[in-house]
């Protein structure tokens, strides 16, 4: 057993173990501390895949931006005291079969197929590094996808701001 | 020696987690979060797909799915936010105005 | 086919659309006055730029004229085909005039939505007058549900109390009439296609082209239930009452006058020339039902207590002569047929206008809340007298050549019984248009609410001389309108005697039914 | 000169269109003289045209003049034409010449009314469609006049429209009158599908040749035919309609229910004798229909106390004589008769109508009496025209009902003829007596009338006793225009010979003059002793003993009430077809269109609509309960991917 199996398996541990606890916890507050790590580790495995790129963006974006502003959120609306009637639905029993079922599918389609070799870093990545190789094919290949999700962006930030707003005027009005 | 296999259950395992928060989970906020535990799933298998094909798409859509993420949380906080000054509430089982 | 550079029957389809488009755009709706009299303009220089076909078109052949052809959708061959013929020429006259007299009907009884009243009016005379000149079956498709949702709109915005049920009612029995209709197309497409290789959507080109008899029967029917809805033919009549009663006086009269004529128009355009030979079998079920709706709507319409729902019914009576007509495949009955739909849309429609105009004045339309008005308005006797007799087809006016003429094609085809059946309709018809006349007209003035009636001003008078002065022209000297009607009835014989050809019996007998009278002698004049 | 034969229908047209669009604005006089002097000019026209048609050889008097094409669709076509014919032209000449006399008898008879213009606009809308009716060269066009002289009918029927029984009476004319018009249709329709055409000339000239005598065509074509003429004409069973039409104005009733538009079916079966005379079956029965409509109106005639539904019921049985002469083949007859009624009795009708003027709209004969002192010249006329009717020689009437009954007494066709004859001959002698009792309850005996009216009794203005006398003298000196026994002065013979040479030709053998010249007179004595005895019953037991017809009714009330009540054939009706008519109606409505049809609509749609609240419930508004849907979905696929 390699390093890498044995940093794998860690990254791996981890991830699942945050997860887990990330979506079990009553109070939302240590469901977002809880999830910071694993994304971590996310971005941590994501450089055994030498995507240095995206790990990076996954930490500054998503740690650093989205899981804030959850906080932020939660913080606001003083919703880490609010408590639901119950935590867990009443689906639970189907919806613990049916989840099971999705694994256990899932699991058994990954490991009976084969994937055939040879695998490693991509050929842009060997040539110059991930971050180059990554800006070359957004920016010939998918600009115009590109474009668009700078757009999707934008929408989302009007629509934030026109959701969020309070309807003084209208009452007024 | 790890596979891409590994990679792949690993990623079906955060997946699974993902869907059950939203299936078992009655607070706005855990089901949002456990919506970003799914895409991070995903993401995983892209990567690791992007790695063993030697193909830079799957990054590519992994910079994509980020971005949606981002606008999904920011829309999705903005309604919870709206949706608790109206209702005083973030139980989705309080939530059924689209029922028949 | 003569083409004019000039795409005239474009103009006269779309005019109403764009008249409709520049009000939206332009017009703010409180104006309502100018609101009515630009509608009521942009109906009227569409009625003229309709006339200015008469011009150009040749009466003598029984080709589409001043044909405008350009591509659509080349994907699937339909085209941007547009074509008139007499039968189509006739209708379209009467729609323009009709719209004209709908407009103009509505200036004091639509008072609310002015301006999308107006709009959806427009925009129906566009998909009416499109649905006539239309020569591919997809742009026809396209006009015939354009028509529907103005229409809908008419009833359920403006109608009356229950006019949210007689809308979903008209829209959806239309709607589930003309899905049929498009797979009865369809099925004429891939046939024709499959047979050819070549995808068109072409009506000239489907008339002339021999369908199998399989292919044949199955279209027919498809097409029969979308035509005979719109009809509309018992026993899918029961949308019509509805739809009347609910409507405002406009749309009972382009409902009457325009749209029932839909119906039959398909058939003389579709299921007669394109499928002859299903069209011959399927004469005994057709001219049974058309027999039947002669007869039972003249009983029920004398038993109604409303007069637009009397109308009503005597609409479903007098379609069943059209329907009737047409399937005698004689010369005398489908022209008596078509010009039968003229002349139901004339007295028809003018009897809604002034059903509309009692209902404006008193609020009900209940016959037992009249009686002795003939004393307190008389122009208004004389005009609903006139229309009266005119719906009962008095001989002089309209009404009477349609009919004759229709029951004349009966007999011509043998259909003894048949024709004998229909021409009960005209004691009927007598009778429940008389006994509603006696009871709002005749007898004591002695309610009221009746004795200040006003009788018809200037306005109304325009809406209704128009159409008795064609009552009169259509009954005295129907000439003009046969003539126009010649040939392309003429082409529909043509095909349907191809069709008769190998079987050398009459419709009837091919049919099994046994002749009841049988003649020692059968050398007609055929 | 026979072109202006096409000037007859336009002047009444003419006066129409101007009294339609100024008649409000014209004075009555102006109104009254444009109408009748329409009229008029028509009747001088008629002779015009009379004496072109005279001035041709006899063989070829048949003008034809075609206007225009009116209806040409395929290889039928039908011109507007007119057909000037020895027939015809007698048609013309009774139709405006006692047309003009009522229409200047109604300038005064109407001059109270409000509805003066009104009335005149119909009246002479009537004329026009009569015209048309007579002079049309075919079947279409003489349906144009036959649906208009209905529909002019139900107009001036129900001209007092305010009153509920003229406008109900109005509606029956047309709708029993529609019932004929149904068979005259189909019988036009069977002509085109044999002819091909329904000109007059060309059906009549084919026919020979189509039909054989009997053929069943031709019986069906003829049988409908007489359908239409039994509705116009008031035959039994359509004859209910003309007593209730007396709710018109009486000159109405004098010029549409008794002289021109009621013999239409007469003119119409004369017409088409050609066709008629090859079907001796439908001749039979238009024979016997004939004499039963003759006799049993006349039962009926016998004990009505209105003075004008007596005359109805006259007129009904004198039509039947009518069809009785045409029955059996005696066409001329027919037509002799339809003249002279044309006179005595719109004259009669003119006479009771100058009657009730004078007592205020009194129609009931049991308040009248002693009206001859008041009213001297209305007494006079209106006692030839009694006597005309009665069958007193030589009046006109004696001359044309003696020539149908000699006529019946020699068909010598079927067995049944001399019941024919038979009835005739009892119906002469009840009418004489119904007439007689008539004129001595109304003018004769002790007064009855109302004090208060009778102070204000006073004899009409001349514009109504001027008529009166010309149609006296009419009814007194038209039976000599068909003298009988001696055919080479029987003018009306000699002159309407051609148009009937079919029936002439087809017909039973003609009768040889001389042997029967006996027998003519025989006949005629019979005759004359009949009215005789029928006109002195009357005098002895209305005048003279009132109380024994009182006992009569006492003995006789079955066949007193039987009378009276017209045979219970209304309320027959009412209960027979229209009652169970109206019930089919309403149920066709109420149960099978509302609960039947409808409810198959709203069924369908109402299941849609329970099944879709059914689904719906699956739609619980929780996004969870969605989510968990498609994670369900995901795993079946798979499952059905992995297996």
């Amino acid at each position: 057993m390699g390093l890498e199996s044995i940093l794998f398996y860690y990254f791996a541990i981890v991830i699942v173990a945050t997860a887990a606890l990330a979506v079990s916890r009553r109070n939302p507050v240590y469901a977002v501390l809880f999830l910071l790590p694993c994304l971590v580790h996310i971005a941590g495995l994501w450089l055994f895949l030498g995507a240095e790129f995206l790990a990076a963006i996954q930490i500054i974006i998503y740690t650093g931006a989205i899981m804030v502003l959850y906080l932020f959120v939660i913080f606001i609306l003083d919703l880490g005291s609010f408590r639901t009637k119950r935590i867990i639905h009443q689906q639970k029993s189907l919806a613990i079969a049916g989840g099971l079922a999705l694994i256990v599918q899932l699991v058994v389609l990954t490991i009976a197929s084969t994937f055939p070799g040879p695998f490693g870093p991509p050929q842009e990545v060997v040539s110059g590094g991930n971050t180059q190789a990554v800006g070359g094919v957004l920016y010939t290949d998918f600009l115009f996808p590109f474009e668009l999700a700078s757009l999707v962006l934008l929408v989302a930030i009007f629509g934030a701001v026109v959701l969020a707003r309070k309807e003084s005027e209208e009452t007024s009005s | 020696m790890i596979t891409l296999t590994h990679y792949l259950v690993l990623a079906s395992i955060v997946f699974l987690i993902g869907v059950m928060g939203v299936l078992l989970r009655r607070n706005v906020i855990i089901i949002l979060l456990s919506i970003e535990l799914m895409l991070n799933g995903v993401n995983i298998n892209l990567v690791a797909f992007s790695h063993y094909l030697q193909n830079m798409t799957g990054q590519v859509f992994v910079f994509f799915v980020m971005t949606v993420a981002a606008a999904e949380a920011a829309i999705g906080l903005a309604i919870v936010v709206v949706l608790f000054r109206n209702r005083e509430t973030v139980d989705v089982d309080e939530i059924s105005l689209m029922k028949w | 086919m003569e083409s004019l550079s000039f795409p005239i029957l474009s103009t006269v389809v779309y005019l109403p659309a764009i008249g409709a488009l520049l009000m939206a755009l332009f017009i703010p709706g409180r104006k309502v006055q100018v609101i009515r009299r630009f509608a009521l303009g942009v109906a009227f220089v569409d009625f003229l730029v309709s006339l200015a076909i008469l011009p150009f078109f040749n009466a003598g052949t029984a080709d589409f004229q001043l044909v405008e052809r350009t591509t659509w959708i080349p994907g699937i061959g339909a085209q941007y085909l547009m074509g008139v013929d007499g039968i189509s020429l006739l209708l379209v006259l009467l729609t323009t005039v009709l719209g004209v007299l709908a407009i103009l009907s509505s200036f004091s009884s639509i008072t609310v939505r002015v301006k999308e009243y107006m709009i959806s009016l427009l925009i129906l005379q566009t998909g009416m007058l499109g649905v006539f000149f239309a020569l591919d079956i997809v742009l026809f498709y396209v006009f015939w549900e354009v028509m529907l949702i103005p229409m809908a709109l008419l009833i359920g915005i403006w109608g009356g109390p229950r006019r949210i049920y007689a809308a979903v009612k008209f829209f959806l029995f239309t709607l589930v009439g003309s899905l049929f209709m498009l797979i009865g197309f369809l099925v004429l497409y891939f046939s024709h296609q499959s047979l050819t290789g070549e995808y068109t959507f072409e009506i000239i080109r489907f008339m002339d082209f021999n369908f199998p008899a399989g292919v044949q029967m199955w279209a027919f029917w498809a097409l029969f239930l979308g035509f005979a809805i719109k009809v509309p033919m018992f026993p899918f009549h029961t949308w019509l009452p509805d739809a009347h009663v609910e409507a405002p006086t406009a749309g009972s009269v382009i409902l009457a006058g325009v749209l029932l004529k839909m119906g039959t128009y398909g058939f003389i355009r579709f299921s007669l020339p394109m499928l002859p030979e299903a069209s011959l079998k399927a004469v005994p079920v057709v001219a049974t039902l058309a027999v039947v709706g002669i007869i039972y709507g003249a009983l029920v319409a004398w038993a109604q207590t409303d007069i637009k729902k009397l109308v009503a019914y005597s609409s479903v009576s007098h379609l069943g002569f059209v329907m009737l007509g047409l399937f005698t495949f004689t010369v005398q009955g489908i022209q008596g047929g078509v010009l039968q739909m003229i002349n139901h849309g004339l007295s028809t429609g003018a009897l809604f206008l002034l059903v509309g105009i009692l209902y404006e004045r008193r609020h009900t339309r209940m016959i037992n809340a009249f009686g002795g008005l003939a004393a307190q308005i008389p122009l208004f006797t004389v005009v609903f007298g006139i229309v009266t007799f005119s719906s009962i087809g008095l001989p002089g006016l309209n009404g009477f050549i349609g009919e004759f003429l229709i029951l004349l094609g009966s007999y011509q085809a043998r259909m003894w019984i048949f024709g004998a059946l229909a021409a009960s309709g005209v004691i009927l018809s007598a009778i429940y248009m008389l006994s509603m006349f006696k009871r709002v007209m005749y007898g004591p003035l002695d309610k009221e609410e009746n004795k200040n009636l006003e009788d018809l001003n200037v306005r109304e008078l325009f809406t209704l001389v128009p159409i008795v002065i064609l009552i009169f022209w259509i009954g005295v000297y129907p000439r003009p309108f046969l003539n126009v009607l010649e040939a392309p009835v003429g082409r529909v014989m043509n095909r349907l005697e191809s069709a008769k050809m190998p079987v050398a019996v009459t419709p009837l007998e091919d049919a099994g039914i046994q002749v009841a009278l049988t003649f020692p002698d059968g050398e007609g004049i055929e | 000169m026979t072109d202006a034969v096409a000037l007859v229908p336009l002047f009444p047209l003419l006066a129409v269109l101007v009294n339609f669009f100024a008649g409000k604005r014209m004075s009555k006089t102006t109104v009254g003289i444009m109408a009748s002097g329409s009229v008029g000019a028509s009747f001088l026209a008629s002779v015009v045209a009379l004496m072109g048609l005279m001035a041709l050889e006899p063989g070829q008097r048949s003008v034809e003049i075609n206007l225009y094409s009116w209806i040409s669709s395929g290889n039928f076509e039908v011109p507007f034409g007119f057909l000037l014919d020895p027939l015809s032209a007698v048609m013309i000449l009774v139709v405006t010449g006692v047309g003009f006399l009522i229409h200047v008898y109604s300038t005064g008879y109407m001059h109270d009314d409000d509805g003066f213009a009104r009335y005149f606009l119909f009246l002479n809308l009537f004329v026009f469609a009569m015209l048309l009716l007579v002079l049309g060269n075919s079947y279409l066009i003489l349906f144009i006049g036959w649906e208009g002289v209905g529909l002019c009918s139900y107009l001036l029927i129900g001209f007092w429209f305010t009153k509920d029984t003229a406008s109900e009476a109005g509606k029956k004319a047309f709708i029993v009158n529609r019932i004929g018009d149904f068979g005259f249709i189909l019988g036009m329709l069977l002509i085109v599908y044999h002819f091909g055409t329904l000109q007059f000339t060309e059906v009549f000239h084919k026919a020979p040749t189509i039909f054989h005598s009997g053929d069943t065509a031709v019986l069906v074509i003829t049988l409908l035919l007489f359908v239409g003429a039994m509705g116009k004409s008031a035959q039994i069973p359509l004859h209910i309609w003309l007593p209730d039409a007396m709710e018109g104005p009486t000159p109405v009733s004098a010029l549409i229910h008794a002289a021109t538009m009621v013999t239409a079916g007469v003119y119409m079966v004369c017409r088409s004798s050609a066709l008629f005379e090859l079907s001796p079956v439908t001749l039979s029965i238009v024979a016997v229909v004939g004499a039963v409509t003759a006799l049993f109106a006349a039962t009926i005639a016998l004990t009505q106390n209105d003075i004008k539904r007596v005359l109805a019921y006259s007129t009904v049985s004198q039509l039947g004589y009518m069809f009785l002469a045409a029955g059996v083949g005696a066409y001329v007859a027919a037509i002799f008769h339809l003249v002279t009624h044309a006179f005595f009795k719109a004259l009669l009708f003119l006479g009771s109508g100058s009657v009730i003027h004078a007592l205020h709209e009194e129609q009931d004969i049991r308040k009248m009496g002693g009206l001859r002192k008041y009213m001297p010249t209305t007494h006079r006329t209106f006692l030839i025209g009694s006597l005309a009717i009665a069958g007193v020689p030589p009046l006109a009437g004696f001359m044309s009902k003696d020539e149908i009954l000699f006529e019946v007494f020699n068909w010598g066709r079927g067995s049944g003829w001399l019941l024919l004859w038979i009835g005739g001959m009892v119906t002469a002698f009840m009418t004489a007596f119904y007439m007689f009792r008539l004129v001595y309850k109304t003018f004769y005996g002790e007064s009855r009338m109302d004090p208060e009216v009778e102070k204000h009794a006073h004899e009409s203005p001349p514009s109504i006793t001027v008529p009166l006398s010309i149609l006296a003298l009419l009814s007194v000196i038209g039976g000599f225009l068909g003298i009988p026994v001696i055919k080479k002065w029987n003018i009306l013979h000699n002159w309407l010979g051609g148009v009937f040479q079919a029936a002439v030709e087809h017909g039973p053998e003609a009768v040889e003059a001389a042997s029967h010249l006996a027998e003519e007179l025989g006949l005629m004595t019979v005759s004359v002793i009949v009215a005789v005895s029928g006109i002195m019953l009357a005098r002895s037991i209305i005048l003279r003993r009132p109380e024994v017809a009182e006992g009569l009714s006492q003995k006789y009330s079955v066949l007193y009430q039987l009378s009276l009540n017209k045979w219970w054939v209304d309320e027959f009706y009412d209960r027979v077809v229209v009652k169970p008519l109206k019930a089919l109606s309403d149920w066709c409505w109420t149960v099978f269109d509302v609960k039947g049809i409808d409810g198959a609509v709203n069924g369908t749609a109402w299941t849609a609509n329970k099944t879709s609240g059914i689904l719906r419930k699956l739609q619980t508004g929780f996004v969870q309960n969605y989510a968990l849907s498609i994670v369900i979905g995901l795993v079946v696929m798979l499952a059905l991917a992995l297996i």
